[in-house]
């Protein structure tokens, strides 16, 4: 009989080792390497860069020098070095897009888990609706609304006081809103189906406790693969919005106030303004969208 | 269907009328009163009362809002403070153009789009699908705006005079000309789109082929042409259109930021514009023109979806109400 | 009991010589992210024209992507091999994918699973099973097919969708393009009434019946269900673990089963027991089996020796079938 | 809708009491422009359930035998308060069953439901031992971390588990052996009845058996009540004392399980047993008495409601509505030509044609 339980055991035992090395070993493709390289970089940008640059705000070479040894990505009209501005401009929009996806998810996720649990209910109707309806002002209009309101500047709430960058994560969190809603909904709409949510209604338990206790740790993941996505997006809205001026304000550098910049010396050469600093966000949102791609196959397991 | 596209249309009005209570409730919200736009700092009372007086704001919140959403119902928005012109008037030529350039982009890209993943699946795993894989990432990864600012510099500056690299031609400056000048615009603007389009289709068509339906025809010896164009992209189109539904919001958002690049004279770059010059009455229609836009896209994609999917019908016409 | 069904002179049955689908040393091979994993493992079994042969076994037996297999529609990254794998004389593993194709359908037959999804969703039926017949059918003909599979009173309802049809409908639509339309010498019916209710099931499982007096086909029925095996089927393989484990005749099956995994499988049956009668369920669990060095059933089996542990069995002529185990024999 | 009440002759009070339950869903009928509705197009309801009655004696197992659509596991989900009742009542150990809703967990614990796929059945993303202690801890069956541990694993040795499955996940389990801790949880709150929706269906023929057999030993050790929802009708006869069979939403026969299925007299019972009849047929095909599918419950019948597929329908079954009567056996059958039929063993039902 112990002999019948060991061999038992070992034709059990190639589905754990299976699992062992999916946890230790994550089964990148090669896009999914790529991806993860591009991020890596973007984040070494803009967490070493600053460390290791010049001063982004202050002149420290002649206007206009092309890219060269002194002057990795060269320097703009008022001779600041380019490098520099990238890193520290990376440097934001890694801190904005990251509060503005958190943000938006710690408001998303339980409206979209709590019309998902009563889906097709009036609340479940309502709350889609709100959503919908803030899905209609794009987040540039949003912004002009806000910029036009409070000005560009840091403004004073009661004892608040609400930096550029604040404002921005809120802008962007709150134009986040309806997409991570509806994901967190999606999903949670799938999960409510499955019979344990019944079996623990007919147990008793608290809807408050089924909702966050049970669902959320099943629905939270595909939605913060959608978030990790989201982060991408939150660069480049960061970036545009800027470059429409409507974020942060010059001599801040940030990746669309460089481009913004730019367009000034567009016409007389100086490449390096526009296509650099550019080519920073195309980095991240590429190496995004690449490793966001593989975390979701892998969680769903397709192959 | 009409009876689907009028309940639709109502709950199109319905997130309307929340758009206009939102902007009623941001213009208040503002420290100070939507006023202080006007007035500038450290007014004195005598003007402020005047302005006041002028803008209405000086009767009760509730009566306010009732004018503000009727003057929209109404069409009856005023004129621009800056430079007198009828606000209608100065919309209805912007929106002209933004439709156009947005129609433009949105149709090509998406077919291009749709031919490129519909493609990538029935090649899976050779050449063809890598390309659109990575061609796809890059696509829907490329921020609008810096592409645009490329195109800008090479059509601008390096390669002068082959298309115009900014402003907008109109039908009157001769056709070609006008196309000319909608090619750059429509290429930034629609790229993304086309990216996540292409994507969609190729993953939903791939889940398609593996479905029971699709072997169950395999095992009636249907071919594979068959099988690719006349079942699996039938049944790939449905999700694809729920993300084209999805993507809306930001294909109109694109136009904003694209429409300031390429300096086209649009109802986007009119709402910086304005925004920026506190031309406040040109503003808030331009608005709420762009959000009313995307909720009739909305509306004509549910409709689509409602026509490419029984389903759907079905589940309009009879649905049980626990 | 009932052995081949006498057809009418001329039809299938007397055709050709030898068995019309013949299989040996057939493995199948999934690809899958945790490596690979054998499905059927060096099956061997023939079906002679005209029988209703049954594949009997619990699911990951390996039944379906045997069947699969045969029709050569194994999802990507899986794997054939066989020593033989011949329909009808011709071998299957080395056609051609354009000569399989006409194969399919024309020669052999399948009926799915679930009829529920196995027509799009998104076209209407008429449509549907027009194109499914290589579009050789017009409408005339469609309606005849479906009256004979008993539907004439849906003529009216060819536009619908296939949501808008109950299973059983479905199930003989199906039918009436995969066996009648036609008429495949071979059916393969991959458990064709698992997801139908009883009364239908029974209908559906009579029309495969009188569809093969009729068209004089061959059927290979594949089940998880004793009972419909018992009911239906001339001969019957048993499958364990991937591997066929006993073949033989439907009532010696029944009546005297000599795999112990057969017998176990009969015990545990609750009609088998009288009311009130503990019923008999086989220890142990059926996990890993397709992995095991020696007899897949080893671990669960009464009698197996360290001999069963480490050597697979090979088949063995005993008592007058086909016996995989290295102790057979009649329960004690 | 109108059924006479059946009693069973018994005195005491039923643990399980249900009366004249209905269950009817309303369906969004066509509306036209404006919102009213077409002239002529009554709200269309669908008719899950029509006037159940039902008694459950303590410790009595008793099983609703049916295809699927005939309503059955709507009662199931009545009985545990999963779905409210559009008419009648349902009362267990005196006490009515409120909806899911009403944040009472006392009122919750008398009743428990095993439901029918194990796979989803648990959370996977909980351990078996959050699972089991939830009920524990709910309803108050033990404080403290280590008497809900202890009790937990209690509860698992009573399935047949080892304690050691205490720290395992949903996804490391069998089917079986999942369906095993459903029952389990439902034990955990140690209520007077069990519901059983299909408890077996998912499961191979080995692991059913051994479900069947825990199912039974746990209602004679720990004098249980069951409600067995289920259309297999081994298992039925295997774990019920009586059962009653349904069609569209009604009860057509009742009696003790020897009755029904050594003997079934209404000519639904006699189809359905045909079709898939308890002992194994070897070479002949069984249960040719039904032609057609069971009918739309929202386009019910007029009459009988079984009329349209039934072999021995008679002109007055399409217009009258047949009550449940007590038979001399004191079963009961809604026929109404249960004299004629019982009497003389009607032809085409029970005999299948032989195929050899």
């Amino acid at each position: 009989m112990s002999s019948l339980s060991t061999s038992l055991r070992a034709a059990q035992r190639p589905r754990r080792l299976a699992r062992l090395r999916l946890l230790k070993r994550p089964h990148l493709s090669g896009l999914g390497w790529v991806g993860l390289a591009f991020v890596i970089a973007f984040c070494l940008l803009a967490l070493l860069g600053p460390l290791i640059s010049l001063d982004p705000n202050e002149r420290t070479g002649g206007a206009l020098e092309a890219p060269g040894a002194d002057h990795w990505f060269g320097t703009d009209d008022l001779g600041r070095d380019v490098f520099a501005r990238t890193a520290v401009g990376a440097r934001l929009s890694l801190f904005v897009a990251l509060g503005s996806v958190i943000g938006g998810l710690v408001v998303a996720v339980p409206i979209g888990l709590l019309a998902g649990y009563r889906g097709g209910t009036r609340l479940d109707n309502v709350l889609m609706r709100i959503m919908e309806a803030l899905q209609a002002l794009p987040v540039f209009i949003l912004a002009l609304f806000v910029v036009g309101m409070t000005g560009t500047g840091s403004s004073e709430f009661g004892p608040l006081t609400l930096t550029p960058e604040i404002k921005v994560i809120a802008l962007l969190a709150v134009s986040f809103l309806p997409f991570f809603a509806r994901v967190t909904r999606a999903a949670t709409l799938v999960e409510v189906q499955q019979e344990y949510v019944d079996a623990l209604r007919v147990v008793g338990v608290p809807r408050r406790h089924i909702l966050f206790g049970e669902l959320l740790p099943n629905v939270i993941p595909p939605v913060l693969v959608q978030g990790f996505l989201w982060v991408g997006i939150a660069v480049f809205a960061e970036s545009a919005l800027s470059f429409l001026g409507l974020g942060m304000q010059p001599p801040q550098a940030s990746l669309g106030n460089l481009l913004s910049d730019a367009t000034n010396s567009l016409m007389i050469g100086g490449w390096w303004l526009s296509v650099l600093p550019g080519l920073a966000i195309l980095l991240v949102t590429i190496g995004i969208n690449l490793l966001g791609d593989e975390v979701e196959r892998l969680l769903s397991g397709r192959r | 269907m009409l009876s689907y596209a009028i309940r639709r249309a109502g709950g199109a009005a319905v997130v309307l009328l929340l758009v206009l209570t939102m902007v009623f409730l941001m213009l208040h919200a503002a420290p100070g009163g939507p006023e202080t736009a006007y007035l500038g700092n450290n007014p004195t009372p005598e003007k402020r009362a005047a302005v006041l007086a002028q803008l209405g704001l000086d009767r009760p919140l509730w009566a306010q809002y009732l004018t503000f959403v009727g003057s929209i119902l109404t069409l009856d928005l005023g004129s621009s403070l800056t430079t007198g012109t009828p606000v209608s008037e100065l919309l209805a030529d912007r929106m002209l153009v933004t439709l156009e350039l947005g129609l433009v982009a949105f149709v090509v890209w998406t077919a291009i789009g749709m031919l490129a993943g519909a493609l990538a699946a029935a090649r899976r795993g050779r050449a063809l699908d890598a390309v659109v894989r990575v061609g796809s990432v890059v696509a829907l990864s490329v921020p609008s705006f810096w592409l645009g600012l490329i195109l800008v510099l090479v059509f601008g500056l390096y390669v002068p005079g082959v298309l115009p690299s900014s402003g907008w031609a109109t039908w009157d400056e001769g056709v070609g000309e006008h196309l000319r000048s909608i090619v750059l615009p429509a290429f930034t603007l629609g790229i993304s789109a086309a990216g996540v389009i292409a994507r969609t289709l190729r993953t939903s068509m791939i889940e398609a082929l593996d479905a029971d339906h699709v072997t169950f025809g395999r095992s009636l010896g249907l071919n594979e042409r068959t099988i690719l164009s006349r079942i699996a992209l039938r049944n790939a189109v449905i999700p694809t259109v729920t993300v084209i539904g999805m993507m809306l919001g930001t294909f109109i958002g694109g136009a904003v930021l694209i429409e300031n690049v390429f300096n086209v004279p649009g109802v986007g770059q009119l709402v910086v514009s304005s925004f920026l010059a506190h031309d406040y009455p040109v503003a808030i229609a331009a608005t709420v023109w762009t959000a009313g836009t995307f909720l009739v896209a909305t509306l004509v994609v549910d409709l689509l979806y409602f026509a490419i999917d029984p389903r759907i019908r079905a589940q309009f016409l009879e649905r049980s109400t626990r | 009991m009932r052995t081949v069904v006498e057809l009418p002179a001329g039809q299938a049955g007397d055709t050709g010589a030898g068995p019309l689908l013949e299989v040996s040393g057939l493995d199948v091979t999934y690809r899958t992210a945790r490596g690979l994993l054998p499905a059927v493992r060096d099956v061997s079994f023939r079906v002679e024209r005209g029988e209703v042969f049954g594949l009997v076994g619990e699911s990951g037996s390996g039944k379906s992507s045997l069947v699969t297999a045969l029709m050569r529609l194994l999802p990507r990254g899986s794997e054939i091999t066989a020593d033989r794998l011949e329909f009808d004389g011709t071998d299957l593993l080395t056609m051609p994918e354009s000569r399989m194709r006409r194969l399919r359908g024309r020669e052999i037959g399948l009926v799915p699973q679930r009829p529920m999804t196995s027509l799009s969703p998104v076209t209407p039926v008429a449509a549907q099973l027009r194109r499914l017949t290589g579009g050789e059918v017009d409408d005339a003909r469609l309606h005849e097919l479906l009256t004979d599979v008993g539907l004439g009173g849906l003529k009216a309802r060819l536009g619908d969708y296939p949501f808008q049809f109950s299973g059983g409908q479905l199930q003989r639509m199906l039918i009436a393009v995969a066996v009648l339309a036609r008429e495949p010498s071979l059916v393969l019916a991959d458990e064709p009434t698992t997801t139908l209710d009883a009364t239908v099931q029974a209908q559906v499982l009579r029309l495969l019946l009188d569809l093969r007096e009729r068209l004089g086909n061959t059927v290979l029925l594949v089940t998880h269900d004793l009972g419909v095996v018992a009911q239906v089927c001339d001969r019957v393989g048993v499958m364990y673990g991937g591997r066929l484990v006993e073949v033989a005749p439907t009532r010696q099956l029944f009546e005297d089963p000599q795999h112990p995994y057969t017998r176990a499988l009969l015990a545990a049956m609750p009609s088998n027991q009288a009311r009130g009668e503990r019923l008999r369920p086989i220890p142990g669990t059926v996990s890993g089996a397709q992995l095991l060095p020696g007899c897949p059933f080893a671990p669960r089996c009464d009698r197996a020796t360290a001999l069963c542990w480490e050597v697979d069995p090979e088949p063995t002529e005993h008592a007058g079938r086909t016996v995989r185990c290295h102790h057979p024999g009649s329960p004690a | 809708m109108t059924t006479t009440a059946v009693t069973e002759s018994s005195t005491e009070t039923p643990l399980v009491h249900v009366e004249g339950l209905v269950k009817h869903y309303p369906m969004r009928a066509k509306k036209r422009l404006g919102g009213r509705r077409e002239p002529g197009a009554d709200a269309q309801v669908v008719h899950a359930l029509d006037g159940i009655d039902l008694q459950v004696r303590q410790g009595e197992s008793v099983a609703l035998i049916g295809e699927s659509g005939c309503g059955k596991s709507t009662v199931a989900k009545v009985l545990v308060g999963l779905v409210r009742p559009t008419g009648g009542r349902v009362r267990v150990g005196g006490h009515d069953v409120v909806p899911v809703t009403t944040h009472d967990p006392a009122a919750r614990r008398r009743v428990q439901l095993v439901s029918q796929n194990p796979w989803s059945a648990l959370n996977r993303a909980r351990s078996v031992k959050h699972i089991l202690s939830q009920p524990i801890v709910l309803h108050g069956r033990a404080s403290g971390k280590e008497a809900v541990a202890q009790r937990a694993a209690e509860l698992l040795e009573m399935v047949g588990l080892p304690p050691e499955y205490l720290s395992r996940r949903p996804r490391d389990l069998s089917g079986g052996e999942l369906q095993r801790v459903t029952v389990a949880r439902a034990l955990a709150a140690e209520p007077d009845v069990l519901i059983l929706d299909e408890p077996t269906a998912s499961l191979d023929v080995s692991v059913k058996a051994t479900l069947v057999n825990l199912l039974s030993d746990l209602r004679a050790e720990l004098g249980l009540t069951y409600v067995l929802i289920t259309h297999e009708l081994d298992i039925a006869r295997h774990l019920a004392d009586r059962v009653a069979v349904m069609y569209l939403g009604e009860i057509v026969e009742s009696g003790s399980a020897e009755q029904v299925f050594g003997d079934p007299e209404h000519p639904y019972t006699r189809a359905l047993l045909a079709a898939a009849p308890t002992e194994l047929v070897i070479g002949r095909l069984h249960g040719d008495g039904l032609t057609g599918e069971v009918p739309s419950a929202i386009d019910v019948p007029t009459g009988c409601r079984f009329h349209t597929r039934c072999p021995m329908v008679a002109p007055a079954c399409t217009t009258e509505t047949p009550a449940l009567q007590r038979r001399p056996d004191d079963r009961v059958v809604a026929c109404l030509r249960i004299e004629e039929l019982v009497g003389d063993n009607a032809p085409g039902t029970t005999t299948g044609r032989n195929l050899t």
